[in-house]
């Protein structure tokens, strides 16, 4: 690759981004230097993509920055479309959320990267291609390049991705949620790979809501509440001493730092299993897996991703089929108590009904009263007026305290919380989770948490099942 | 790109009554009342002719012209659209109910089940849908039954291919999962869970099956196989005044402008602003 | 880039399509199904690719086909027919006697008109082939100009003894044959007579008249035929092409079931028969009121058409006297009744000639105005000669072609026969006027038959077993790029070679 | 990919089977007598029908029990031998050359139109959603939809035919002659086949992957040429497949209209003179068309779109 200068800063002032007249994001300030990288923390829905976007030059019809971006002494907000669009790639690249949705389904991957030096670097079809072997190699890819994103696993996508940036050869590089969905391990090496980017001499934006991310990258944090940065400083002091209260929560949110449960000894089983085998054609998931959940007990079980870990409380709620092995559910106890709560809560939910219609006819179909679920809404932090808009127009959060209410309208007693907090941003993870915790505590139900997280489960589970793939 | 700030961002303005919906539904409301109301209101007989109003233009004495046999225009238009607009809407309800019925059936029970249906629907779409039509006719010529059930037979499938299609899509989804966990039964999950995601596809799918029957009644009258005269039919109208083509071109085009603006309607009315 | 090649090829296309030479382009609404004689020997002996024994020229009178003279003993039984000296098949095998003879032996077996000739037997002899006939019949010769007895080469015939090419004695030989919309002919070399003025034609069947007006206008054809009365006034207009209309002899006639309990009384059946609006139905369909049908024949059918009858015309007031007569009373919904059975009938008809179903909309409307009530139903055409076998027929609309042979004693023999016919009367018989008709057949002398025809058609005129409705005529178009062109009212031969191509 | 050769085969076997008998059974079971239609369809409406019924009746075995006759129609088909045609008495397989020949001519040629006329089209309403380009097309298409195809024909014939003199109104064998008739069937075609394309265009233009290819810094074209094309391109061609069926059953009235002996205007005959193995051979040839297309369809969306498929 020949060498190009590096970028000495990237400086950002008074922001400010409107949808029409109404500035969604406001006062926001920073600067990225070499060696420096920053970042962004907050919920979903605090603007931090929306400030990715704008510095990238590719925010959504409509909505228009203001303020002062400049990189190494260009502005590039004042710039032209043409200009912007030149840029994207060679000076400034985009590594994707959810790579596995932003890689063609339809093409293979080494052409996905080749084209980038053919198109953007003039290069020759042999050559380009050569290059696009070595960009893949780097990052352990090289004997997938014929593959498709539809047959690389997660992190290979993410690596793919990170290849393309590569090829791009753009010496800014932001990162936009990085690590959402995937798990630990996946995360750390994904992390571990930015920070080597950072030693490269890439300047480096990361966007997370994941504060084991900006831990391990270290460089400066800004944190953002309400579209607004509310926070700007050296990683370390953010970490160790922050100064506003959501800085505060968001750093306590993150489960190492959780105070440990206080739950009473767990009653008797209300779901248990012996000897569960599960095969998905070739693959065996599990043979001979025992499992017990008793009465106001915890248990979670963690493994990375793909090892059967859902299959299992699906077993337990006998939405699956295992080939082997029996499940036993309480006796004398309707099915309907034994319910779970989704990894996707906006998917839980039927898209064009308001949250108001799906409970009026849960409510009717049960016969039960609006009081009480008026009741739990309030124990749940829960404003009535959410009720009248449509699952995609509230927040995670606050989606998945209503399926908590959904499900809790049943009285159930086993509860089946699947990857339930892992979109979630720490802060409302942490809610839900103690949420779960408190109900336990008050109503005895045994709760089966499959997470990918393990700090998670250890600290607030009774019993943590490893699962291996 | 998805943008994790998408709540920032204000909602979209999520009237059901679009502008374009409203000037559908009043598009519509116009030619159904003159489809109803109109035979009552014109008190002329559409098969009277008077020979010396051969292919009058508009004006006084016919308001919109008289046919090549002196038949009222307007009564024939009026008639004619009651009639194919009821026929054409009848059609596609016969082939719209079996299709989406046998289309949520399969999504939701596959199995052999579907096999069947698969298997019918494919040899059906094999075997030319004129075949079906032209003798199912010939059992009843010149009669209305046959013709549209002949149209209804050929038009299902579409109806049911599309909804197994997206039925299904729907039924992967862990909300109807969630909602059957919560004891919702399959009456409930079909009506108010899958009906309504796949409500926008259909309606689109009826509106131009509704110009499609009319169209075919038309192209089955060209081969003088459609309804007996002196039916006013909208599509044996433009068959029959096509000869005068060069005489008379706005009198060939009346009946097609009436279907145009029911096309047209059903189209605003069911725009998906949204898609 | 895909544009660009599309481009690429259609430009090539285009300089292949332009460099042929020009043939006469003649279009027609006959499709080619089934190149048997019977079946489709119209097309070859009007496009004079194959012969018959005899023809006629355009006054109607028989003149000589690929027979140069003919003869009959005094008995009127034995018939002598001397071929052409020197004709040729186009395989340039000769036409002797012999195959034409077995040709007619053949077509006799067959179901065309012929096979109504009281044939004993048919014989070769020398140049020469001789018919012998059962009984007298003067109108042998007209039968013999029929297409279904086009005389075609061995060479013809399949092993099966299927026609299997059309290999004729005509100016024009067959080039290629695509049934059922194509046909490429060129001049035959083996053709002895004048010299054909253009060398090849390429006849083109479309069916849709508006579309045939356009070919027309459009100078794509040369020569068209057949156009819809909507379009003659128009392309009249055309400087560039020359319309030429003929009187023919088909009359589309109310063909009534009179063994009917509803058509019995001949009072009903002229009733209805001044109940028609002729003159509006051949003014506003037809677009000539000439043509309204006055009689059986129209006045071009010499000798057949008698102008002293009296005129079939509308009469309203007269229709429902008759009809009040024969006992049919105004119901209260409008309609007739006669013993609580409402005059309620299917009146049946054809889409073959496009002009019949609006024919019959307006004839029910106007029997509608004297309370009788007609259901139109346009089925296929066998639907009426079956429901006239089965007897459950109660009207028909037919167009009925007189010039199958070119007397029209030929088809009033078969029409109005005991018991009747597919396209003549049906549950009618007269026997006065099959003694008319089996003289007539016995009679040579034209002035002698006169009086015999008249008293035939007055007894039509009366007795109404056919109802007349329209005449009709043939609108050609030619475009004056040609010449030459001639008009054949009885459709046996279209004089293409004595076309020429216009200075 | 052999399983799915195999499925198509065993479709095209039960086609032909299915569509053997049921041509048989139902044109048998129509009323009326068959030997009367097929003499009048044989020789013509002036004929005497009646006596050329008897012959007919005779030469073909109509006497016979249905079921006999059926068992020796099946027999024949099982030989692949299609018989002759009751009313022309060619071979089938001779007319059908003819015939399916003219109509897959007519058929290319609409495709080739279609193609040219209705994705760029819907490609340019696609990425200007709302703008002018989108409401046009979507109004012309609503107009197309509801002209009959012969009006549709009628107004090009007068237009390219006779305004401006470019093309023939009517005949048979050159590639001018088609060119009127294919522009009728392909704006009908391209009418719907523009807003699928609009429609799978914009979605693919709003997908994540785009928005990278995009942001990796592709310039626009390629971008277009390389991703959204060929994304987009997976629900039209299956579209497009789907109405090509419509199109091969649709033209029998753009056939009768400009002249071309074309199957669909075949089949018409064929069934109204009840000629039994023409109506057999023209709907198999249909039948077996559509197995072919399907398999087209399939294969072309399996080199577009390498995702393993539902079932």
């Amino acid at each position: 690759m020949n060498a190009p200068t590096r970028f000495q800063s990237l400086a950002v002032s008074g922001l400010e981004i409107r949808a029409g007249d109404k500035a969604i994001v406001r006062n926001v300030a920073f600067t990225l230097a070499q060696g420096m990288p920053v970042t962004l923390l907050g919920a979903s829905g605090s603007g931090k993509s929306l400030v990715a976007h704008a510095i990238m030059g590719s925010l959504p019809a409509g909505l228009c920055a203001r303020g002062e971006v400049t990189l190494d002494g260009t502005s590039l907000l004042a710039a032209s479309l043409a200009e912007t669009r030149a840029r994207w790639g060679r000076t400034i690249v985009i590594l994707p959320q959810e790579p596995w949705f932003a890689l063609d389904p339809t093409m293979r991957i080494g052409r996905q990267v080749s084209e980038v030096h053919h198109y953007l670097h003039g290069r020759g079809a042999i050559e380009a291609r050569s290059h696009a072997r070595s960009d893949l190699a780097e990052v352990g890819l090289d004997e997938r390049a014929q593959a498709y994103s539809h047959e690389l696993s997660g992190g290979m996508c993410q690596r793919a991705a990170i290849a393309i940036t590569h090829a791009a050869g753009a010496l800014l590089l932001i990162a936009d949620e990085p690590t959402k969905g995937l798990d630990a391990a996946l995360r750390d090496s994904v992390v571990k790979r930015l920070r080597m980017e950072v030693e490269q001499g890439r300047l480096l934006l990361t966007i997370t809501h994941d504060i084991a991310v900006a831990t391990a990258l270290g460089g400066m944090i800004g944190v953002m509440l309400d579209g607004e940065l509310v926070e700007f400083g050296p990683a370390a002091e953010i970490l160790d001493r922050p100064r506003h209260d959501y800085s505060r929560a968001l750093i306590a949110a993150d489960p190492s730092r959780w105070p440990a449960p206080q739950l009473p000894p767990a009653g008797e089983p209300v779901v248990s299993a012996t000897g569960l085998s599960k095969r998905f054609g070739e693959k065996a998931l599990f043979d001979g897996f025992d499992i017990s959940i008793g009465r106001g007990e915890i248990v979670a079980i963690v493994g990375p991703s793909g090892c059967g870990k859902t299959t299992i409380g699906n077993l337990l709620l006998g939405l699956v089929q295992s080939d082997r092995g029996r499940v036993e559910l309480k006796a004398g106890v309707s099915p309907l108590r034994f319910q779970k709560l989704y990894q996707d809560p906006p998917a839980a939910f039927a898209p064009r009904q308001t949250l108001r219609r799906g409970f009026n006819d849960l409510l009717k179909l049960h016969s039960l009263d609006w009081r009480t679920s008026e009741e739990l809404m309030a124990r749940l932090h829960l404003v009535p007026a959410l009720l009248d808009r449509r699952p995609d127009e509230v927040s995670g959060g606050e989606l998945q305290r209503f399926a908590i209410l959904r499900a809790l309208m049943l009285d159930p007693v086993f509860l089946f919380a699947d990857e339930a907090t892992s979109r979630l941003d720490p802060v409302s993870q942490k809610d839900v989770i103690w949420l779960l915790v408190e109900i336990v505590r008050e109503r005895g139900l045994g709760l089966l948490l499959v997470t990918h997280d393990t700090a998670l489960a250890q600290r607030v589970a009774a019993k943590v099942v490893r699962l291996e793939r | 790109m998805t943008l994790a700030d998408a709540t920032l961002v204000p909602a979209a303005d999520r009237r059901w009554l679009t502008p374009s919906r409203a000037a559908g539904l009043v598009l519509l409301s116009l030619l159904a009342a003159f489809a109803l109301i109109g035979p009552l209101l014109v008190l002329v007989d559409p098969t009277e002719q008077d020979f010396a109003a051969s292919l009058a233009p508009p004006g006084a004495d016919y308001l919109l012209g008289a046919d090549h046999y002196g038949r009222s225009m307007l009564a024939r238009l009026a008639y004619g659209a009651r009639l194919s607009f009821g026929m054409a809407l009848l059609t596609v309800a016969t082939a719209a109910v079996p299709g989406i019925l046998f289309g949520l059936f399969a999504a939701w029970r596959g199995g052999w089940l579907e096999r069947v249906l698969e298997l019918i629907s494919t040899v059906l779409l094999a075997l030319p849908g004129l075949l079906l039509v032209l003798i199912l006719l010939a059992f009843a010529p010149g009669t209305f039954g046959p013709l549209y059930l002949g149209l209804a037979l050929t038009l299902w499938i579409e109806f049911y291919r599309v909804t197994k299609a997206t039925a299904a899509g729907v039924l992967k989804q862990p909300h109807i999962e969630a909602a059957r966990l919560l004891g919702f039964g399959t009456p409930y999950l079909l009506r108010s869970l899958v009906l309504p995601e796949i409500r926008p596809i259909l309606t689109t799918l009826a509106a131009f099956a509704m110009s499609t029957a009319i169209i075919a009644i038309s192209t089955l009258s060209a081969i003088s196989v459609g309804l007996r005269p002196p039916t006013p039919e909208l599509g044996a109208m433009i068959v029959e005044l096509l000869p005068y083509y060069a005489e008379a071109p706005l009198h060939v085009l009346m009946p097609g402008i009436l279907i145009f603006l029911l096309v047209l309607g059903l189209q605003l009315a069911t725009r998906n602003e949204s898609l | 880039m895909r544009r660009n090649w599309m481009i690429a090829a259609l430009i090539g296309l285009s300089t292949i399509g332009a460099a042929e030479a020009k043939p006469l382009k003649v279009v027609g609404p006959w499709e080619i199904a089934g190149i048997d004689p019977a079946q489709s020997g119209y097309l070859f002996s009007r496009m004079q690719v194959a012969e018959t024994l005899v023809s006629v020229d355009a006054s109607g009178k028989l003149v000589g086909g690929l027979a140069s003279s003919w003869s009959t003993e005094e008995d009127g039984l034995s018939w002598r027919f001397r071929l052409r000296d020197g004709a040729r098949f186009h395989d340039g095998s000769p036409v002797s006697a012999a195959i034409v003879a077995d040709t007619l032996r053949k077509v006799h077996a067959g179901t065309g008109v012929f096979s109504q000739v009281p044939v004993a037997a048919i014989e070769p002899e020398e140049n020469d082939v001789v018919i012998r006939l059962s009984k007298p019949f003067v109108a042998l010769p007209a039968y013999l100009v029929n297409f279904s007895t086009i005389v075609l080469a061995p060479s013809s015939f399949g092993a099966s003894g299927r026609v299997e090419r059309i290999v004729g004695s005509g100016p024009y030989r067959v080039k290629s044959l695509t049934p059922p919309l194509n046909m490429q002919l060129e001049v035959s070399p083996e053709w002895t007579g004048e010299k054909p003025g253009i060398a090849e034609v390429d006849y083109q069947a479309v069916g849709q008249g508006e579309t045939r007006a356009l070919m027309a206008e459009s100078g794509e054809a040369d020569l068209v035929f057949s156009m819809l009365p909507v379009s003659v006034e128009r392309l009249k207009r055309n400087a560039k092409l020359d319309v030429r209309i003929a009187t023919i002899p088909r009359t589309r006639l109310l063909k009534v079931n009179a063994a009917s309990p509803l058509f019995s009384d001949i009072r009903v059946r002229r009733a209805i028969s001044a109940a028609l609006d002729r003159e509006g139905i051949t003014k506003v369909i037809l677009r000539n009121s000439d043509l309204a049908a006055t009689q059986l024949f129209p006045k071009a059918l010499a000798g057949w058409h008698v102008p002293e009858l009296a005129p079939l015309k509308r009469d309203l007031t007269a229709a429902k006297v008759l009809l009040a007569d024969a006992g049919w009373t105004p119901g209260a919904d409008g309609i007739l009744q006669k013993d609580g059975k409402p005059f309620s009938f299917t009146l049946l008809t054809y889409a073959s000639w496009p002009e019949l179903p609006p024919i019959a909309t307006a004839i029910q409307a106007q029997l509608r105005q004297v309370g009788i009530d007609a259901k139109v139903s346009v089925g296929n055409s066998s639907e009426i000669p079956a429901r006239h076998k089965d007897g459950t027929l109660e009207m028909g609309l037919v167009s009925r072609l007189y010039s199958i042979v070119p007397d029209a004693i030929g088809v009033l023999r078969d029409d109005f026969r005991p018991g009747g016919s597919d396209w003549g009367a049906t549950g009618w018989a007269n026997d006065n006027l099959n003694g008319l008709i089996e003289s007539m057949a016995a009679t040579s002398d034209p002035a002698a038959r006169l009086p015999l025809q008249r008293r035939a058609m007055e007894i039509l005129q009366s007795e109404l077993p056919a109802i007349p409705v329209t005449w009709s005529e043939l609108a050609i178009v030619a475009n004056k790029r040609i010449s030459n062109v001639q008009v054949d009212p009885l459709e046996v031969n279209y004089g293409l070679a004595a076309v020429r191509w216009a200075q | 990919m052999s399983r799915m050769i195999l499925a198509r085969l065993l479709q095209a076997g039960l086609v032909v089977l299915v569509v053997g008998v049921l041509c048989f059974v139902l044109v048998r079971a129509l009323p009326g007598d068959p030997a009367m239609r097929i003499a009048a369809g044989r020789y013509g409406p002036d004929a005497n029908i009646t006596e050329a019924a008897e012959l007919v009746r005779r030469e073909l075995g109509l006497n016979q029990p249905v079921l006999v006759q059926l068992g020796a129609s099946l027999g024949q088909l099982a030989k692949l031998d299609l018989g002759r045609s009751l009313v022309t008495g060619l071979p089938i397989t001779k007319e059908l050359r003819i015939q399916l020949g003219a109509t897959l001519w007519l058929s290319g040629a609409t495709l080739v139109l279609s193609l040219v006329l209705g994705p760029p089209l819907g490609l340019f309403a696609g990425l200007s959603r709302g703008g002018w380009v989108d409401r046009a097309s979507l109004g012309g298409a609503i107009i197309l939809r509801s002209l009959p195809p012969f009006v549709l024909g009628l107004l090009l014939i007068l237009f390219f035919a006779m305004l401006l003199g470019l093309f023939p109104p009517a005949g048979y064998g050159t590639w001018r002659d088609l060119a009127l008739p294919a522009l009728t069937l392909a704006l009908s075609l391209a009418a719907v086949s523009s807003r699928v394309t609009r429609d799978a265009v914009s979605a693919v233009a709003r997908t994540p992957y785009i928005a990278f290819a995009r942001l990796k810094g592709l310039p626009e074209p390629v971008v277009m040429r390389r991703h959204i094309l060929r994304n987009a391109a997976i629900p039209v061609v299956s579209y497009l497949a789907l109405q090509a069926i419509y199109l091969i059953e649709g033209v029998v009235v753009v056939e009768t209209l400009f002249g071309i002996p074309g199957i669909g205007h075949a089949l018409v005959h064929a069934v109204i003179a009840r000629d039994v193995p023409m109506v057999q051979g023209t709907a198999l040839a249909m039948g077996l068309l559509f197995v072919v297309v399907a398999a087209g369809v399939d294969l072309t969306c399996h080199w577009l779109d390498p995702r393993p498929k539902r079932i």
